[in-house]
């Protein structure tokens, strides 16, 4: 199922677990399907400088990030035998311990589905404007870097 | 010609706006760069990525956009 | 959180998308966790010699089944720096679109999730005695081999 | 000495039993399975592992165990 143009992948606030669910149960209509993986990423109460983060504002440069979301899509259907892909990430206020990030791929065979969820996790943590300012309980704030 | 410049994350703090309209001459990327380092103080201490309509180039790209925007290290998901 | 025993990994019939939504709920108190992978097995309706799967019926060597998890378990905290690790498997009858398999891990850091998950399911794939009878339509069967 | 003796899958499909209980002489468990081959016709073409309490035995292992299982491929998840 390639889309030929981009979609939007940017939820403002949280994707929530409820969400998460509904997206699997939705699945279970198409029995080729073997194997799914998902990928979460989730807001870390992190402790900087005696500080800890309380929650991470997100923005983008939107346009160009769901061009990019949509260039990964292409490229992961090309190289791998993939049933379906969903990408979501948050705009806005994630606060610790919730999900920012919503990536999933199905596919007959498990061995695919590794391969895929890695590589678009890459990519997207590579490849995507996205902009994460780390804040702590003092309102102070820091801008996140990924590693 | 007429570009839009955009600004995002901590490079917007330095700008303290998020966008703007700016009349430039023909000519790179980096021509650009020293009219904005010299209207912003600290931008030039920043670490960015420059896109023009979308796609990165360098700063020996030559400016054809309408839209240019300056990005911080990227850090979603 | 290591576990000393143990525990049932086994459920009667598919696992719900309710419940792994719920799972991933449950996780969102734990904020040194960045990053969840999900891996979940779903039965597919293969077609073979022109009849079509319309069930997989789990049975397992319960008792060393639980042993071979837990030993899994012991052996993937002890190689990867994880938060928690859940896995969970059907017994009886699981029908074509639902899902069987349930394998969920949590770290501070995305790499160590992904190697993780796929070590746990490779592991759990050849080492723990579950035996999937594939029913077709006609309610003839043949015996599942993982490939 | 007395053991039970477990079957699964497609191996209890030939011995159309889950599990029975014999009274065997020590041995090896080659020999056990010299006494099912000619107790269930068919048994010697099907592929399985052996267990002995739990873990996984060879043929020359020694009998030992209260409880062998007779295993055909595995094929959770």
């Amino acid at each position: 199922m390639k889309d030929k143009k981009p979609k939007n992948v940017f939820k403002e606030g949280p994707i929530s677990s409820d969400f998460i669910g509904n997206s699997i149960y939705k699945h279970q209509t198409k029995t080729s399907i073997g194997a799914h993986n998902i990928f979460l990423g989730q807001v870390r109460a992190d402790e900087i400088d005696g500080k800890t983060v309380t929650a991470i504002e997100y923005t983008a440069y939107e346009d160009m990030a769901n061009q990019k979301f949509h260039e990964i899509r292409e490229r992961a259907f090309e190289k791998f035998d993939l049933t379906c892909m969903h990408i979501y990430h948050s705009l806005g206020t994630v606060k610790a311990g919730e999900i920012c990030l919503f990536v999933f791929v199905s596919s007959p065979r498990r061995k695919v589905v590794f391969e895929a969820l890695e590589y678009i996790v890459e990519a997207l943590k590579s490849d995507v404007p996205v902009f994460g300012k780390e804040m702590f309980e003092d309102e102070s704030h820091q801008w996140k870097v990924n590693s | 010609m007429q570009i839009t410049i955009k600004y995002f994350g901590q490079i917007a703090e330095v700008t303290q706006k998020e966008a703007e309209q700016l009349e430039v001459s023909k000519g790179k990327i980096s021509e650009l760069l020293n009219i904005l380092n010299s209207k912003y103080d600290g931008l030039k201490h920043k670490d960015f990525q420059i896109a023009q309509n979308q796609e990165l180039v360098t700063k020996e790209t030559v400016l054809t956009g309408q839209e240019i925007a300056l990005l911080p290290p990227f850090s979603g998901g």
